[in-house]
């Protein structure tokens, strides 16, 4: 049998312990990615943004004395093709920069567990801080609609006792957010009407037109981009005129060139991440980079993948320094982790179990007329509503 | 009432677009007993082909050729495909259709690659109509339109010309409908020229903000399955049948969405479809088999 | 009229050729075994995979080869087959979802009988209606599954982040032990959950094929044929049409229960599908069950066996061969791995009706394997056509 | 119509008389049997004549429970068919051949003619999926009489070929090998010799024959030629537009002129004709 | 004028199903094609009409001419658009069309000006097709079945008529009154070949005759020397028995390649 010896690669002559995708020479990382699927945009963004990390750390002389290396694989959001990918990869790599689908994710979160192969999740849903494998870069859905709704009741579009919309959809993703906008309402004795969809819906006619008839005061959306265009653009055909909060992948920049643009004056959106076409200097920095070499149109996961490869840098770095780049020796460093992603994704902080590393947000709206089309109307802030929040998991 | 107003107008523009489907779907049936699974994909092809020629023809221009261009596909799919697949039955025809339809959803949805979904309504979309307290989207206003008058056109066919009949008897019997003179291989290309066309046409509907929210991207090709149950609540074999069905496929999906739960309106669809079934084993205006010994 | 000499070669013929076929079989099943023992974790993955195809595939055959029903409801069963297991196996402490704490061969057998009961409660229709009609029908139960599955997340685990179904164990022999911790080795190979896995599903995928081959082959498959060739002759002749037809759809459901059970094995997670079109319950995968059986050839168990090789096994086995370097993905239109796999998916598909309609089944029979024993019902070789394409037996039934 | 006794087969099951007694079938506006009466006895060939469209067929289906009866009673010895399952009656001894074939055209002969069994038979997906000893017991049991009877046919050369790959003739004699394999104490053929030369014909005449005296079973038998009808049947019914012309001995009917003028044809009609009268005026 | 020049015929690469048939149909005749189970007469008609390929059959060599054109390498719409005309074995009516669209059927390749008389022929010469113009097809009794095919056909108002085995399951009335109504049809000016197991009705109507065996053309005549032909006397015409019994003697010694059939005893449970 071929099978016999197993792998226990100790990692050679170096003071530096290792077991799995460490060589004297080489950290390999895998990225387990949807490039051809419902979410190959997303996909493709993260998985170059991480390669544009993956480059600058290179080219800056690596980790550790090593070089960073990717090891990427398309599931095409299959959990039936995902799983064998996985199981061809996860002896090879150390860990994983980019996890992304839900579905996978629940399928797979068992197995990094237990073989404590950390990996950042390509969705931001609290609901997956429980296991210690979970590497969640940024604040979460659920922060994201209290950051939200508090921003909304500031502005006085909100008012205690109002009633609220809220357009998810039935997802990991949906139902966190929908967790903050419950959370929220208790907070605030809102009435909330909660309106559930599923991924594949477009078409938002129905939504509207049930959430106009309730009277709601304002839409909070957890949806994908095209969700959120037709709701906005059926709230305006009816003549519905309410302000919408949503959250960071409700929006994609490319929504301004629909028909759906004119549609978006009412539309605020809160991201943990910056969006790929912010106006601020990491973000440009990454957006400089990034058209320099891709020619896909860009969105929110380039700057999502590049932040998690900073965040990747500065665990691998105090791993280097603890002198152990095991898995074990990865988690351990995690829970140390404090970064800095510059405005990429603001201060990050891994050290509370089953808490989000980021309770921080912007509130930023569409508009066609700047470069990148976005206006930032707040700049990153913690309200109260979500400090004060209990995370599913949070001890 | 308003809100009640509001979903007949959702549902009615919604079933006009579902009946355009269903039509082109059971056509195809009838003529060639295929169920035709790449239905949505000769509608992505055709939108495909709208999506490339619109920047540099006009919309016109490109949406004539977009629905010519499904026509013609599907009419290669059956020469070149079905038509030599001679000892295939009918279960293995529609398995063939699913090969068709893997490698066009694939193909498409990698040419179109991240680039922003195009939209194809460009004369109506997102351009309503306000009357009173109720907005009708203008591609629903159009969508019923067109569908009203194909709808005429071919009821007038199937009644005035031997199309009907040639169409039905080369599905029954291909040797003896071909001793009867009728051209079989004329009689399915045409079958399927109209199904990929109509498929096209309703491309045209379902790839706009009104209709879907989105452009033409694989969802597209998600949203035309609802050709099925329309197709079967009218009776696979009945034009007006499948007519009939895309409205009320349409309605149901709006009402329940109002009144019941958005999340339940597809299932309510399907509900529908299995009391039809349960009291019209062959769907409201579908043919009863009957054999005898 | 043959002569005696004849009539006894033929029988020798027939006589060799069960040799010959019992040989292979045996070969094929010592391969089967020592697999585990050369091939990697992800190949593994990929071999029970198809495994748990061919049992669903198994199982709609029967159905819409032998008895003529054609099912697009089989990812409902499988999904019924999933949470029914989950479910009874669950641990009993848990606040978030229901379980009953039975131990998992219990609840494997249970959630295969709820499977069936479930698949027999929908006789009023599987009685009743033929077809295409059938089909999609049987569709209503696939949405049904989607809409039920989300409503009641205390029982199939929720859309966030599913409940993980209790692995299999028995004897205190359990399937979940890591390759590093295992204290069972054969030939110096741990056997890891991998390999155990490859055991326990190649077990119950030869069990559900002996099943129905014994089925097949005796009173329940001469009846489901005639169900499925003429009804009425099949009444005269003393069979119940609508409580066969009802009855094949419950067996035929079981099947895709334990299909289920084995998926819920295999993806570790019992978890509502997010879209009813794409998923492990969806639309898809009924479709993907059709196409098994018609690429394998209809009523053909080797067949089904064969289609999910093709169906289940290439679009999973593929990506695997195109992405086995450390390749960086490309961009938004790139040939990706993926796409490949759907392009050769879809073309062998095709390619496989065109050429081969009577399924693989028939491509085996074609290259000279042509053995008894296959199962009865088949379409024969001969110059068997589509049914319009009436042959002279046809012509004088009109 | 005056004694009903019933008889022994030899295998124990009584042959009893088939009495359909004002039988009315109708289809929508049509009425296809017209208040029809008759009686098969025992062991005796009864002829169904009349001509296309008549209600022959009909009459089978009536019998065999596959058409709903209007009116009337349809009894076997004291069995009311009429308030039967259709599939039941397999299991009281009615074997029926088909007037349009009606096999598995890709099933093998065996399997077709073991169908023929299935109500005398045991056991479902279980006990033949787990191999249960005791089908594999029927099974050998059962498929030795199978065999038998297609001997008797002269079919065993094609046992395990797919019968839709058999010639016209052939598939014919299957279907009644598939009805004798009910081992029915009533078998009735609905037009057994379409089709066949007059050579073949004269041999599915001895094959009746046979049957009936070998199993001594009563066998009530629809044919549009005459040499057979009139060579072998004990009695006839005609039939004309669902309504009951004649029923007594061949001679009798041959002679009505009733039923020369609704059937037969006589010979002048068949003057016109130009050429002699059919094969069947014998 | 209809002329097969020796035409072989092969189904599949295999099975060879005619071998150098030849055989003229003068305008106006009626030619009977007689033979047993399986001797090629059905495959012969298909030579003719085009429809070999729908069963995977082609000729191998030799022509089928219709009027001095050569009409095997066309198809077979071509063919009834010259109004030569097959009624398919086995009736092969639309079984789900109702009667009146069957007809409706028939006449699709004639001038629409001529369909309305075409079938009010029809329903004079099948009166019972009338009467169940509204009914399917496919629940007409199995005579009215053969009736709608033979009148499908007649609705293209053929110039050369196929017909195999027409009366299949004819009652001997209609049988009798189906030659009368050849006899009509070909009145009318229509040639007809009429492939029958009856040989005493083709023989009675026909001018020609021949015989087919297994694919060979082994005898052929006016139809009054065939009828007397001690060959055609036994096996197709099943001798001049003078009665039942004598008959079935007869027949059964013709036959004599039958075996004894063995006896079937009583099944003992
Ligand atoms: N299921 C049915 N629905 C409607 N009409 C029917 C049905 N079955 C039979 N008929 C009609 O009833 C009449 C009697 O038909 P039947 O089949 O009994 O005739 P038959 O005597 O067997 O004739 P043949 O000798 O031609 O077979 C026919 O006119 C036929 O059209
Ligand atoms: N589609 C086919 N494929 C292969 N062989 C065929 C096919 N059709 C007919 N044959 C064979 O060709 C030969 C001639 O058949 P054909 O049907 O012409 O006979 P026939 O004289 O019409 O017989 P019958 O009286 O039974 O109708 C037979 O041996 C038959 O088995
Ligand atoms: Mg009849
Ligand atoms: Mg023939």
């Amino acid at each position: 049998s071929t099978k016999g010896n197993q792998n226990t690669g100790q990692g050679g002559g170096s003071a530096v312990k290792t077991d799995f995708g460490v060589t004297n020479t080489d950290i390999t990382l895998g990225a387990l990615t949807d490039a051809s699927g419902p979410f190959k945009n997303l996909g493709l963004g993260i998985t170059h943004g991480s390669e544009l990390w993956a480059t600058d750390v290179n080219n800056a002389g690596g980790i550790c004395g090593r070089q960073i290396k990717l090891i990427e694989k398309d599931h095409g959001y299959a959990t039936d093709k995902a799983i064998p990918l996985y199981g061809q990869m996860h002896d090879d790599v150390l860990g994983m920069v980019q996890l992304l689908g839900s579905p996978i994710l629940a399928a797979l979160k068992k197995q990094i567990t237990d073989e404590k192969l950390v990996s950042v999740p390509a969705s931001w849903a609290s609901t997956n801080l429980d296991s210690p494998s979970v590497l969640m870069v940024g604040g979460t859905y659920d922060i994201e609609q209290l950051n939200g709704f508090s921003f909304m009741q500031q502005k006085g579009f909100v008012h205690d006792g109002d009633k609220i919309g809220h357009i998810y959809i039935d997802s990991e993703y949906g139902k966190n957010g929908l967790l903050g906008s419950q959370a929220y309402a208790k907070a605030h004795n809102l009435a909330l009407v909660p309106e559930k969809i599923t991924a594949t819906d477009t078409d938002m006619t129905a939504a509207i037109t049930g959430l106009k008839s309730e009277g709601v005061k304002a839409i909070a959306l957890t949806t994908t981009p095209a969700q959120t265009a037709s709701a906005l653009t059926q709230a305006k055909a009816q003549g519905f005129d309410v302000p919408f909060i949503g959250n960071n992948p409700t929006f994609d920049p490319v929504l301004l060139s629909t028909p759906a643009k004119d549609a978006f004056d009412k539309f605020y959106f809160v991201n943990g991440v910056v969006p790929f076409s912010a106006d601020l200097p990491a973000a440009k920095d990454v957006a400089a980079k990034y058209s320099a070499k891709f020619t896909d149109t860009p969105n929110i996961g380039v700057d999502f993948g590049y932040a998690s490869g900073l965040v990747w840098q500065s665990v691998l770095t105090t791993a280097c320094n603890d002198k152990d780049l095991t898995r074990q020796g990865i988690l351990n460093a995690v829970a140390k982790t404090k970064v800095d992603t510059r405005e990429l994704a603001g201060q990050l902080d891994f050290s509370q179990p089953g808490q989000p590393s980021s309770r921080m947000s912007y509130i930023a709206q569409a508009d066609a007329a700047v470069p990148g089309g976005i206006t930032y109307v707040k700049p990153l802030f913690e309200s109260p509503e979500a400090a004060a929040y209990k995370t599913p998991f949070q001890k | 009432m308003g809100a009640f107003l509001q979903v007949l107008i959702n549902g009615t523009g919604k079933g006009a677009v579902f009946a355009l489907l269903a039509l082109g779907f059971v056509i195809i049936y009838k003529a060639t007993q295929v169920v035709n699974f790449a239905h949505g994909s000769l509608a992505l092809f055709g939108g495909y082909v709208v999506a490339v020629l619109k920047p540099s023809v006009g919309w016109w221009v490109a949406a004539l050729s977009g629905i010519a261009a499904a026509a013609l596909l599907a009419v290669v799919v059956e020469r070149l495909l079905l038509a030599r697949a001679r000892f295939a039955s009918d279960a293995g025809l529609a398995i063939l259709t699913i090969g068709v339809d893997v490698v066009l959803l694939t193909e498409i949805a990698r040419r179109l690659g991240t680039e922003a979904a195009p939209f194809l309504g460009d004369p109506y979309d997102v351009r309503p109509i306000v009357l009173g307290g109720v907005t009708i989207g203008r591609t629903q206003a159009v969508a019923f339109g067109v569908a009203v008058a194909l709808i005429v056109v071919f009821f007038v066919a199937f009644r005035f010309s031997s199309w009907g009949i040639a169409m039905r008897a080369q599905s029954e019997n291909r040797e003896a409908a071909a001793l009867m003179g009728i051209r079989i291989a004329w009689v399915r290309a045409g079958a399927w020229a109209v199904g990929g066309a109509l498929a096209g046409i309703s491309v045209l509907f379902l790839a706009t903000q009104d209709f879907s929210g989105g452009g033409l991207s694989p969802a597209t090709h998600g949203v035309a399955l609802a050709a099925f149950p329309a197709a079967i609540i009218g009776g696979l074999t009945s034009p007006g049948g499948a007519v009939v069905g895309g409205f009320v496929v349409g309605l149901t999906e709006a009402f329940t969405a109002q009144y019941v739960s958005l999340d339940f309106s597809k299932v309510a669809v399907y509900l529908v479809m299995l009391v039809v079934l349960v009291f019209w084993p062959s769907g409201l205006f579908g043919k009863v088999v009957q054999s005898r010994v | 009229m043959s002569s005696r000499p004849a009539r006894a070669r033929a029988d020798r013929v027939w006589r060799i050729g069960k040799v010959v076929k019992i040989t292979a079989v045996a070969a094929l099943i010592a391969v089967l075994l020592l697999l585990p023992l050369y091939l990697p974790g992800d190949w593994l993955k990929v071999g029970t995979w198809i495994m748990t195809g061919a049992v669903g595939a198994i199982g709609l055959t029967i159905l819409t080869g032998q008895a003529g029903q054609l099912s697009l409801a089989q990812a409902f069963f499988l999904l019924v087959g999933a949470v029914s297991y989950s479910v009874l196996t669950g641990p009993t402490t848990d606040p978030t979802y229901i379980g009953l704490g039975w131990p998992p061969l219990a609840g494997m057998i249970g959630a295969v009988l709820i499977s069936g009961l479930a698949g027999a409660a929908f006789a009023p229709v599987s009685g009743r209606l033929r077809g295409i009609y059938l089909g999609v029908a049987s569709l209503a139960l696939v949405f049904l599954g989607f809409w039920l599955g989300r409503a009641l997340p205390s029982i199939a685990g929720s859309t966030s982040s599913g409940r993980p179904p209790t692995p299999f164990s028995v004897f205190g022999l359990s399937v979940d032990v890591p390759r590093q911790l295992s204290e069972i080795t054969i030939a110096g190979v741990p056997l890891g959950r991998d390999e155990r896995s490859w055991y326990l599903f190649l077990f119950l995928t030869v069990v559900a094929y002996l099943l129905a081959q014994g089925a097949v082959r005796g009173r329940p498959g001469r009846a489901w044929r005639a169900v499925r060739d003429h009804e009425t002759a099949a009444t005269v002749l003393g069979v119940s049409v609508v409580r066969t037809k009802a009855s094949v759809f419950a067996i035929s459901s079981a099947y895709a229960g334990l299909a289920g059970v084995m998926t819920a094995w295999w993806t570790g997670i019992t978890k509502p599908d997010e879209s009813e079109v794409v998923g492990t319950y969806s639309v898809t995968v009924s479709i993907a069950f059709l196409a098994m059986i018609v690429v394998g050839g209809m009523g053909s168990l080797p067949g089904a066996v064969l289609g999910a090789v093709v169906v289940f096994g290439l679009p999973v086995a593929l990506p695997l061969v195109t992405q086995g370097g450390s390749g960086t993905i490309g961009s938004g239109t790139a040939f990706t791995p993926i796409v490949i796999t759907n392009l050769t998916f879809g073309a062998l598909i095709i390619l496989i009706i065109l050429f081969e309609p009577r399924g693989l089944a028939g491509l085996g029979r074609r290259l000279g394997l042509r053995l008894p024993g296959r199962a009865p019902g088949e379409q024969p070789t001969g110059r068997a056509g589509r049914r319009r394409v009436t042959d002279r037996a046809a012509t004088r039934q009109a | 119509m005056t004694q009903t006794t019933a008889q022994q087969t030899r295998s124990g099951r009584r042959v009893r008389p088939l009495r359909v007694d004002d039988l009315t079938v109708r289809f929508g506006g049509l009425v296809a049997l017209d208040h029809v009466s008759f009686t098969v006895e025992p062991g005796s060939i009864h002829a169904l004549i009349g001509p296309n469209g008549a209600g022959k067929s009909t009459c089978f289906n009536a019998i065999s429970g596959v058409y709903r009866i209007a009116e009337g009673r349809i009894t076997l010895g004291e069995i009311d068919l009429t308030k039967t399952r259709a599939h039941r009656l397999a299991g009281l001894g009615i074997g029926r051949a088909f007037q349009s074939l009606s096999l598995s055209p890709t099933s093998t002969v065996f399997d077709n003619v073991m169908l023929g069994r299935h109500s005398l038979t045991a056991g479902g997906f279980l006990s033949y999926g787990l191999r249960a000893p005791w089908t594999s017991r029927s099974a050998r049991r059962h498929g030795e009489r199978v065999t038998e009877i297609c001997e008797f046919l002269g079919i065993t050369r094609y046992l395990r070929t797919p019968a839709g790959a058999l010639p016209y003739g052939d598939q014919k004699r299957v279907d009644i090998a598939r009805a004798l394999a009910v081992e029915p104490t009533l078998l009735m053929l609905d037009e057994p010799a379409a089709g066949m030369s007059a050579g073949e014909t004269a041999d599915m005449a001895r094959l009746i024959q046979d049957v009936r005296d070998e199993l001594g079973v009563s066998v009530l038998l629809v044919e549009h030629d005459m040499g057979l009808v009139m060579g072998i049947a004990d009695r006839v019914t005609v039939l004309d537009f669902g309504r009951l012309i004649a029923d007594d001995v061949p001679a009798a009917v041959q002679s009505s002129p009733a039923v020369i003028h609704a059937y037969l044809g006589n010979e002048d009609s068949a003057g016109d004709a130009g050429g002699e009268p059919g094969r069947e005026a014998g | 004028m209809l002329s097969v020049r020796q035409v072989s015929v092969r189904y599949g690469r295999s099975v060879q199903a005619l071998s150098e048939v030849s055989l003229d149909v003068s305008d106006g005749s009626v030619v009977a094609v007689l033979g047993g189970n399986g001797a090629g007469k059905t495959t012969l008609l298909r030579a003719i009409s085009g429809t070999l390929p729908l069963h995977n059959g082609a000729i191998s060599h030799g022509q089928v001419l219709h009027n001095g054109v050569r009409i095997d390498r066309m198809d077979p719409a071509q063919i009834v658009r010259r109004r030569v005309l097959q009624v398919p074995e086995g009736r092969q009516i639309f079984t789900g069309m109702t009667v009146e669209d069957n007809l409706r059927a028939g006449g699709l390749a004639s001038p629409a000006r001529t369909r309305t008389a075409a079938r009010d022929r029809v329903y004079e010469l099948f009166p019972v097709l009338a009467e169940r113009a509204r009914q399917v097809g496919g629940l007409l009794s199995g005579g009215e079945q053969q009736q709608l095919a033979i009148g499908r056909a007649l609705m293209a108002s053929p110039d050369t008529l196929l017909l195999d085995e027409p009366s299949l399951g004819l009652a001997p009335q209609l049988v009798s009154r189906l030659g009368s109504i050849v006899q009509q049809i070909n009145a009318a000016g229509t040639s007809v070949v009429l492939v029958e197991q009856n040989a005493t009705m083709a023989l009675g109507v026909a001018h020609w005759a021949v015989v087919l065996e297994v694919g060979h053309l082994t005898l052929e005549g006016s139809a009054e020397e065939l009828v007397e032909s001690d060959d055609i006397q036994q096996l197709y015409l099943g001798g001049h028995a003078e009665s039942e019994a004598a008959a079935v003697a007869a027949a059964t010694e013709a036959q004599d390649h039958r075996r004894r059939r063995p006896t079937l005893r009583a099944w003992s449970g």
